[in-house]
């Protein structure tokens, strides 16, 4: 199967992150998108790896993973607070810092 | 095979002391007794930077040295750029010193019982101290990063302790909460932005490293649509830390919300180490395609100082206007940045980047002393925040009234405060060689910095002509007195004797560059 | 010795001292600042003693190296033009801190901050006249602004926060586009020999016109705001009519004549060809500013706003000298600047005297004070005299001068310029007519006259103004070298006379 | 020749000018007699000088002192000196001697004004301003004196000025000699750019080589300022109400010295004018022209004082007619100066005399039959009287008969009509002068019962019966064998003129005869109107030609509607826009960045998903950006 497709597969999850953050209220799934976002990057990473025939984009897999991990920590702890505070996880409700 | 990794631990050493502080920072916060962390926190963590700067003096003379596998890249401006940090963080350490700036117990409901009787018996958690260390070791390796996994494990171990403490405030912690929120989400969207850029500069070149990628570049065979969507998507990662315009909107909503002490954290070093970064990507790793991100920034410059300027002239809230003033800050950095880009002329180069250096520094100081300002005000038990709550703060401290006012002035450029000579050495850097579009680029730029007056002075006004709404006078500790004492004598004697700066900057520019 | 060093560090260890003084001693900072500002005359006056006239070029020339990176040095000088401005400053110093014994007081803030303000204010007035280096005049030229915003803001009447601002804006619009000329013709510098900002070396440059032509209007839109020029004026009556009257004085008597100074000194200088090229244009602004400064000192009913709008129009006059590239011009423009400060700094604080015991500065409130304060309205009449050029008087040698200067190279704008004579007249003789003739307005019976102090201050200035008209030899013998030298430099010759005079 | 003394000449009036005014109040009870001392010593100065100059030959009469290097720079350079010839001495004369009488009679004129020292003070300072003008050597000097008298006429006029009108007066005065003062500076101006020098000889040096338009340029501009100091037409309205000043100062700067400076300036610069055939021509029409106007508005004056002064302004239009004649008029224009000097100075003090005694009434249609009760007044009024309708032997028949003549004499149509209109005036002047005779001190009693006239004592008599003797005498003493003339000469150049053959139109006995019928059917005519009942209020139901006289020929409706209203509006007009438009500006640009502001903080709307949304455009918008520059 040609590499280029996983490219593609790539993009396209990129972008579905990308215009998912733009488009949804829910702060879980907003956040969901932007893991998709990495996920997108983790495989494109590989996917380079694989053509080129070197590991250091496997290996920045495993770091991006990471990393998305701590993220989650931070995000989901941040999330939390805010649904407490509110009884919402809407991030559209999240608006009085403005102008 | 079985090498030992010769990691060069004492290249790392000023990184791994301070993320060594932040991990004893945490034990002390789970085993010592809540009365006493704050005190001990807080010596940690001006003890660590303390020891980090230390161990970073042994190895300042350092020209162009390699560590942790070529992951690290200790040469002339990475170190000095880890000096300023962590100068600035221990100023901003000081100043933040006092704990009552944050909430209690950030995981309590506000307004809730629990959250009260928190504040009652002084169970005061301090995680803001570990969270900092956390943040500025993040920024220490955040300039020296030379590979792309290197650089956005530091991205990140900037900005997930900054969200966490944009949360942190006592006070209307709806807002800062929102803050954090937002920081987060937008930050966490910039990184993959960031990533995703990576991916394809590694997709290009089959190299992680600057180096790799810089010769790739010059190479120029492989496929240019990866290279230019790499260039962007990372550049964008770390421009949104910077600030510049499409990439500011998080800027004023987080700085209003998040605490005062947080938002000086946040409006101070990390742009220190962004604009590190992006100069190193951008130079070292992407100098063949100068024009096009040359081109790229001076969208972004012309943008952000546009928008910065004239959005902050309404602003009613001061720690909102610094957030659009600080976005018009950067897009003059900017301008510094881009006019490196100068046919191979090396000194001219030097010239610019140094400048932009320069620019960066002497920002970071002034928002530093004046973002310690507005936090003493906080004091008197509300969060300060209106421009109106500076109103005849002369009569009721003349010395933080001065401080501001230095900082102020030194902001609008006015000589003889360092701000003027930021903007100098920017303007000279981008007029120098000689083009016509520099020099439209230069108008608008001192056009725009006339509107910035304007507003800065507006705060002036306030603070010297306008009546006091309340009398108490401003108190506060005699070490943060001294910091910011010091920190506005500084605006002023870098003012009058800016030399030595400048040739700091300079020097360590041109020994990066390698001429 | 470096005398202007010591000239400039003498106010600010005034200040300094002023600073630490007892903070409800207030008689003690004007003592201090007094005496700092008289010994700083006196240094002055010494300066000027020791100063060779024939000796071409600049004089106590200091020169250290202050910002390496950018070749910026801290470098002074004077020439005659520059040491007859320092001296005008340095005078004129003292006198406003006599005669505004009790401005300070009615403040924002006590009368400490006031001292140390304008000693700060008189360490950069000499600064700027004195600086040989183009950065080291800009960082003066901005520098200044901050001590008199403060003044302005703090220790003015009526709308001074606003007029504060106001001022502090148009002058950075203008700092900052010089900034950028500044910066432009110190990259040329670098493209021809090496980065500097020295002067004499900037005027060695040669500049293609286009770009000359920019730097030139960089520099001149910020001294027009300065001196100002008509239509950049608007900041000025609303500065003046809110600052206190001494502030007034140093603002209008020497911060304004940096604007023309600069004139004199860079964009001639640094920028000969646009000067020719712009001289038109620049005439035909001055020649609007003396005919609608005088018309709108006509039409002021505030006392302080139409002294304003006379400078407006005399600024007009020193313009049109300095552009009309004449010895005559050129000296009678720079004579005129020191008459000016001079007759403005009597007008501004005979006018703030009276209207501090009338408790207002509107005209109309005044009348027939010549019955009831005598001394002070004949005092006034004097200066009022000297604004509008009564021979005899000093303005008028700089006013004739000028006039005569433009004469043998624009006749026309000249002829047109003359009409500033006779609105001159009226712009004086209506507002004598209204304060000081007539029936005594009720209200005004009882009004004190000059006191012992008052007189002490007015005394020396109306000495001057009219020691001056008689004679002032000793200040164009000073000036007269510096004129030519200019004039030369830039490749200007006066007319001859038609009839092929000697 | 130089001379050392000439300088005390200016500075003793100077300073005590100043010594009194800075002394003040301190000097109320001895100011008035010191300031006479001085003035009489300057006139001491002035005629040991002039017996000097007597003594010396014609060629070497002229002095000179330098005092110091005035104004410097390039090519421009005046000195501070002075020039004492038979031109300034002839004037040093009577400034001082009418001034010195002036002053005696102020003494006793002035004694009940609180503010008596101050006038003293302001009339040595004219003195010593008057002095400058006369003996300054170059014009620049002559203009500083220039303006200094006009400033001590502003003082003076405004003496009173608690009273509106007076103020207004003495501003009207002097705004109205600035305008001519601009004239004298763009002459010296043109003099300068032509010769490259401001000075009287070294102007007359280089004249031949001047261009004639460049002449005719200074010509013009001085005679802009002449008619501005001598109140000629078209700058002629101030001089009626600078009778506001009180009268001695009406008698010595609005009728003997000040006003007459013109004609000195005109005299001064006869080589300009001779050589300017254009300006000269100018400088005649204007001369007839004010002759005839001053003459016509004092037919319907029934303000004594305004009746004088109109006389002075027609008086003064025979002078500028006269040094608009060329070498021969000088010498005459200045001979009816000094005799006008004489006649028209103890007029106006008698006239002050007459208000003395009558409570400052000044309206003559409230006197009548005075001359009963003011005998010396009437006296030495009556001596003027004859002497400025010209009848002989007085002194203004000598004087004004010789300037008419001349006027016939002159080339071409120009004389007859220029003649002509002297004659006229001649005519008329002494219709007007009459009626002021017969409304004053003939006739029944028109006065109000409480007026207790009186003779005036003996400080102010004195100097009328002095100046009345030099009404009588001065003429025959000044033009027999033609004295005066051969006098001036050196200073004209009337030499070579002498020998210029000119047609004599007239023989001088036709032209005096005539000149003696115009006086006669002047006075007759006078005579047969005011024979009968004067009305104490003066008849609205007169002739329009009546109502514009009265209204001063309408010389202030026009200046008001041409020169007061326009600006006045342009004034109003220029605030506003200075307001709206300028500043206005200035405020709108700010107002749209504050507005454009607003607009911008629109788009911070406060959603996290706007602002990703931002980000994602920008990114693509970049990227396009790129993309477009790289291709």
């Amino acid at each position: 199967m040609n590499s280029a497709n996983y490219l593609y597969l790539s993009a396209m999850l990129f972008t579905i992150g990308a215009v998912g953050v733009v488009i949804r209220r829910n702060a879980i799934v907003v956040f969901m998108c932007i893991e998709l976002m990495l996920n997108a990057a983790n495989l494109a990473f590989v996917t380079f790896a694989r053509i080129n025939g070197t590991l250091d984009g496997q290996v920045i897999a495993f770091f991006t993973m990471v990393v998305a991990a701590c993220e989650v920590v931070v995000g989901l702890a941040i999330i939390v607070t805010i649904f407490r505070s509110r009884r919402s996880t809407s991030v559209d409700d999240a608006s009085l810092l403005k102008r | 095979m079985t090498d030992t990794p010769i990691l060069q631990y004492s290249f790392l050493a000023p990184i791994l002391i301070v993320l060594g502080g932040a991990v004893i920072g945490v034990l002390v916060e789970a085993f010592v007794a809540t009365k006493r962390r704050a005190s001990i926190q807080l010596s940690i963590a001006l003890f660590t930077i303390f020891v980090s700067f230390i161990s970073l003096l042994r190895i300042r003379n350092l020209t162009s040295a390699k560590a942790a596998f070529n992951s690290v890249m200790i040469d002339g401006p990475a170190i000095f750029m880890q000096g300023t940090i962590l100068l600035i963080a221990f100023f901003a350490v000081m100043i933040i010193g006092d704990v009552d700036h944050f909430t209690a117990q950030a995981s309590a409901v506000p307004g809730s019982e629990e959250e009260k009787s928190a504040v009652q018996t002084g169970r005061q958690q301090t995680e803001v101290f570990p969270l900092t260390l956390f943040a500025v070791a993040g920024m220490l390796l955040f300039p020296a990063a030379s590979d792309l996994i290197t650089l956005f494990v530091a991205l990140e171990v900037l900005s997930l302790p900054l969200y966490l403490m944009a949360g942190l405030s006592r006070r209307r912690r709806l807002f800062s909460q929102e803050a954090a929120l937002k920081y987060f989400l937008l930050g966490a969207y910039s990184s993959a932005f960031f990533l995703f850029g990576a991916a394809f500069l590694y997709g290009f070149s089959y190299s992680v490293t600057l180096a790799g990628i810089h010769a790739a570049v010059i190479g120029g065979t492989a496929n240019n649509v990866f290279l230019l969507i790499g260039l962007l998507f990372v550049s964008l990662g770390l421009l949104f830390k910077v600030g510049a315009v499409p990439f500011h909107a998080w800027t004023p909503d987080v700085y209003q919300g998040a605490p005062t002490a947080v938002t000086l954290m946040i409006g101070g070093a990390p742009k220190l180490a962004a604009f590190a970064m992006t100069m190193r990507l951008l130079v070292d790793g992407l100098l063949p395609l100068a024009i096009d991100w040359q081109q790229m920034l001076v969208v972004l410059s012309v943008g952000s100082l546009f928008i910065g300027n004239l959005a902050a002239i309404a602003q009613t809230n001061l720690k909102r206007m610094l957030a659009f003033s600080t976005i018009a800050q950067m897009g003059f950095m900017l301008i510094g940045l881009l006019s490196g880009v100068s046919n191979g002329n090396t000194l001219l180069a030097a010239n610019a980047y140094s400048s932009a250096m320069f620019y960066v520094i002497t920002y970071v100081l002034t928002t530093l002393a004046s973002f310690g300002v507005i936090l003493l005000l906080a004091r008197a038990g509300f969060e300060s925040e209106e421009i109106t709550d500076l109103a005849g703060l002369n009569q009721r401290s003349p010395l933080y009234a001065g401080v501001m006012a230095v900082c102020l002035f030194s902001l609008a450029g006015v000589p003889p405060l360092v701000g003027f000579y930021a903007k100098l050495s920017v303007l000279q850097a981008l007029l120098a060689p000689g083009q016509t579009g520099g020099l439209i680029l230069a108008i608008f730029a001192v056009m725009m910095s006339l509107i910035g007056a304007f507003y800065y002075l507006r705060i002036v006004k306030v603070m010297y002509f306008d009546q006091p709404l309340t009398a108490t006078t401003v108190s506060a500790p005699q070490d943060v007195k001294v910091v910011l004492t010091l920190n506005g004598a500084l605006i002023l004697i870098l003012g009058l004797v800016p030399g030595g700066l400048m040739t700091l900057c300079a020097q360590s520019i041109v020994k990066a560059l390698g001429t | 010795m470096n005398y202007l060093t010591s000239l400039m560090l003498l106010p600010l260890l005034g200040a300094i001292l002023v600073s630490t003084l007892p903070k409800n001693k207030s008689n003690y900072a004007k003592w201090v600042a007094l005496l700092t500002s008289i010994s700083v005359a006196l240094l002055g006056l010494l300066i000027a003693l020791r100063f060779e006239i024939d000796r071409p070029g600049f004089q106590f020339v200091e020169n250290y190296s202050w910002i390496p990176s950018f070749g910026i040095n801290y470098s002074l000088g004077i020439d005659g033009i520059a040491l007859v401005l320092i001296l005008m400053s340095v005078i004129l110093v003292p006198i406003v801190i006599v005669a505004g014994w009790h401005e300070s007081e009615g403040g924002r803030w006590g009368s400490k901050s006031f001292y140390v303000l304008i000693l700060i204010l008189e360490t950069m007035m000499i600064g700027v006249f004195a600086a040989t280096d183009v950065f080291l005049f800009y960082v003066f030229f901005e520098a200044m602004l901050i001590p008199v915003y403060f003044l302005i803001g703090g220790y003015g009447v009526g709308e001074r926060a606003a007029a504060a601002v106001k001022f502090l804006l148009y002058s950075l619009f203008g700092g900052l586009l010089m900034l950028a000329a500044i910066i432009g013709i110190y990259v040329i510098s670098g493209h021809q020999g090496g980065h500097t900002f020295d002067i004499e070396k900037l005027s060695q440059l040669t500049i293609d016109s286009t770009t000359q032509n920019f730097l030139f209007l960089g520099f001149f839109i910020a001294f027009a705001i300065k001196a100002p020029l008509w239509p950049l004026h608007t900041w000025l009556p609303d500065a003046a009519k809110s600052a206190t009257p001494g502030t007034s004085v140093l603002l209008l008597g020497v911060l304004d004549k940096v604007g023309t100074f600069g004139m004199i000194r860079y964009c001639i200088k640094l920028f000969p060809e646009s000067s020719k090229t712009f001289t038109p244009v620049i005439i035909v602004l001055a020649l609007i500013s003396i005919l609608y400064g005088a018309f709108l000192a006509i039409g002021q009913k505030d006392i302080k706003g139409l002294i304003a709008f006379t400078s407006i129009s005399h600024f007009g006059f020193i313009t049109m000298g300095i552009f009309a590239m004449t010895t005559q011009g050129h000296s009678g423009a720079t004579l005129y600047m020191v008459n000016h400060g001079f007759s403005t700094a009597a007008l501004f604080l005979i006018a703030g005297w009276i209207s501090a015991r009338r408790g207002s500065s509107t005209i109309a409130d005044f009348g027939g004070l010549q019955r009831v304060t005598p001394v002070l309205a004949w005092t006034f009449f004097i200066a009022g005299l000297s604004s509008l050029a009564l021979p005899g008087l000093s303005s008028f040698v700089s006013e004739f001068l000028v006039l005569v200067g433009t004469y043998t190279r624009y006749p026309v704008a000249a002829v047109i310029g003359t009409l500033g004579i006779v609105l001159a007249a009226l712009y004086i003789l209506i507002p004598v007519q209204k304060a000081l003739h007539g029936p005594i307005t009720p209200g005004n019976e009882n009004l004190p006259d000059i006191t012992r102090r008052e007189r002490i201050a007015i005394a020396p200035v109306i000495a001057v103004i009219i020691f001056l008209g008689f004679y002032p030899k000793p200040l164009l013998d000073v000036i007269n070298p510096a004129s030519v030298a200019t004039l030369t430099a830039a490749g200007f010759s006066d007319p001859v006379p038609a009839t092929g005079g000697k | 020749m130089t001379s050392n003394n000439l300088v005390y000449l200016i500075a003793l009036p100077l300073f005590s000018s100043g010594f009194l005014m800075i002394l003040g109040r301190r000097a109320d009870k001895w100011g008035h007699i010191f300031a006479t001392l001085i003035s009489a010593s300057a006139f001491g100065i002035g005629a040991f000088e002039f017996l000097q100059m007597l003594a010396r030959p014609s060629e070497s009469r002229a002095l000179t002192q330098k005092l110091f290097s005035w104004i410097s720079v390039g090519t421009f350079q005046v000195d501070a000196s002075l020039l004492l010839d038979q031109l300034s001495i002839s004037f040093v004369l009577l400034i001082t001697g009418v001034g010195t009488l002036i002053h005696i009679y102020s003494i006793a004129y002035m004694s009940h004004d609180m503010d008596r020292r101050r006038f003293f003070a302001f009339l040595n300072f004219f003195i010593a301003a008057m002095l400058l003008l006369v003996l300054g050597d170059s014009y620049l000097n002559l203009y500083v004196g220039w303006e200094g008298v006009g400033l001590a006429s502003y003082l003076l006029i405004g003496f009173w000025n608690q009273k509106p009108e007076y103020a207004t007066a003495a501003k009207k005065a002097f705004v109205a000699n600035r305008v001519g003062d601009v004239g004298l500076s763009l002459a010296i101006m043109i003099a300068f750019a032509t010769f490259g020098t401001v000075s009287f000889s070294g102007v007359e040096e280089k004249v031949s080589g001047a261009s004639t338009a460049a002449l005719t340029g200074i010509g013009l501009m001085l005679l802009l300022a002449a008619t501005g100091k001598s109140a000629q037409f078209p700058l002629q309205s101030w001089l009626g109400d600078a009778m506001a000043g009180p009268t001695p100062v009406s008698a010595l700067i609005h009728a003997a010295t000040m006003v007459t400076a013109g004609v000195y300036l005109i005299t001064r610069s006869n080589f300009i004018f001779d050589n300017a055939p254009t300006a000269q021509l100018c400088v005649v029409i204007i001369g007839a022209i004010t002759l005839m106007f001053g003459a016509l508005i004092g037919t319907a004056k029934d303000d004594i004082k305004k009746a004088l002064a109109a006389s002075t302004m027609s008086q003064i239009g025979y002078m500028i007619l006269a040094t608009g004649l060329g070498p021969v008029g000088y010498a005459f224009a200045i001979m009816h100066l000094l005799t006008h000097g004489f006649f028209k100075a103890g007029m106006f003090l008698g006239a002050g005399s007459v208000m003395h005694g009558m409570d400052d009434e000044v309206n003559m249609r409230k006197y009548g039959g005075l001359g009963k009760f003011m005998p010396i007044t009437a006296i030495t009024f009556g001596l003027g009287y004859l002497a400025i309708i010209g009848v002989p032997p007085f002194a203004g028949f000598y004087s004004k008969d010789k300037i008419i003549e001349t006027a016939f004499n002159a080339e071409g149509i120009k004389g007859l009509f220029i003649g002509g209109a002297a004659l006229l005036g001649a005519l008329v002047t002494a219709f007007y002068m009459t009626r002021v005779i017969i409304l004053t001190f003939t006739g029944t009693k028109r006065w109000d019962e409480k007026a207790h006239p009186h003779e005036s004592p003996f400080l102010m008599w004195g100097p009328m019966a002095i100046l009345a003797i030099g009404s009588v005498a001065s003429g025959f003493l000044l033009s027999s064998g033609n004295r005066f003339v051969s006098w001036l000469a050196p200073v004209v150049n009337s030499h070579e003129a002498d020998h210029a053959e000119h047609v004599e139109r007239f023989q001088p006995v036709v032209v005096t005869s005539m000149a003696l019928v115009a006086v006669v059917i002047g006075v007759a005519i006078a005579i047969v109107k005011y024979r009968s009942e004067v009305p104490r209020v003066a008849p609205t139901n007169v002739r329009f030609f009546t109502k514009i006289a009265r209204r001063d020929l309408l010389q202030d409706d026009f200046n008001e509607a041409v020169l007061m209203r326009p600006g006045q509006a342009l004034t109003k007009f220029l605030v506003a826009t200075d307001e709206k438009a300028i500043d206005g500006a200035v405020r709108t640009v700010g107002a749209a960045v504050i507005g454009s502001s607003k607009g911008i903080r629109k788009t911070q709307t406060g959603f996290v998903r706007s602002y990703a949304l931002l980000i994602l455009l920008g990114a693509f918008a970049l990227l396009a950006t790129i993309w477009v520059v790289t291709l």
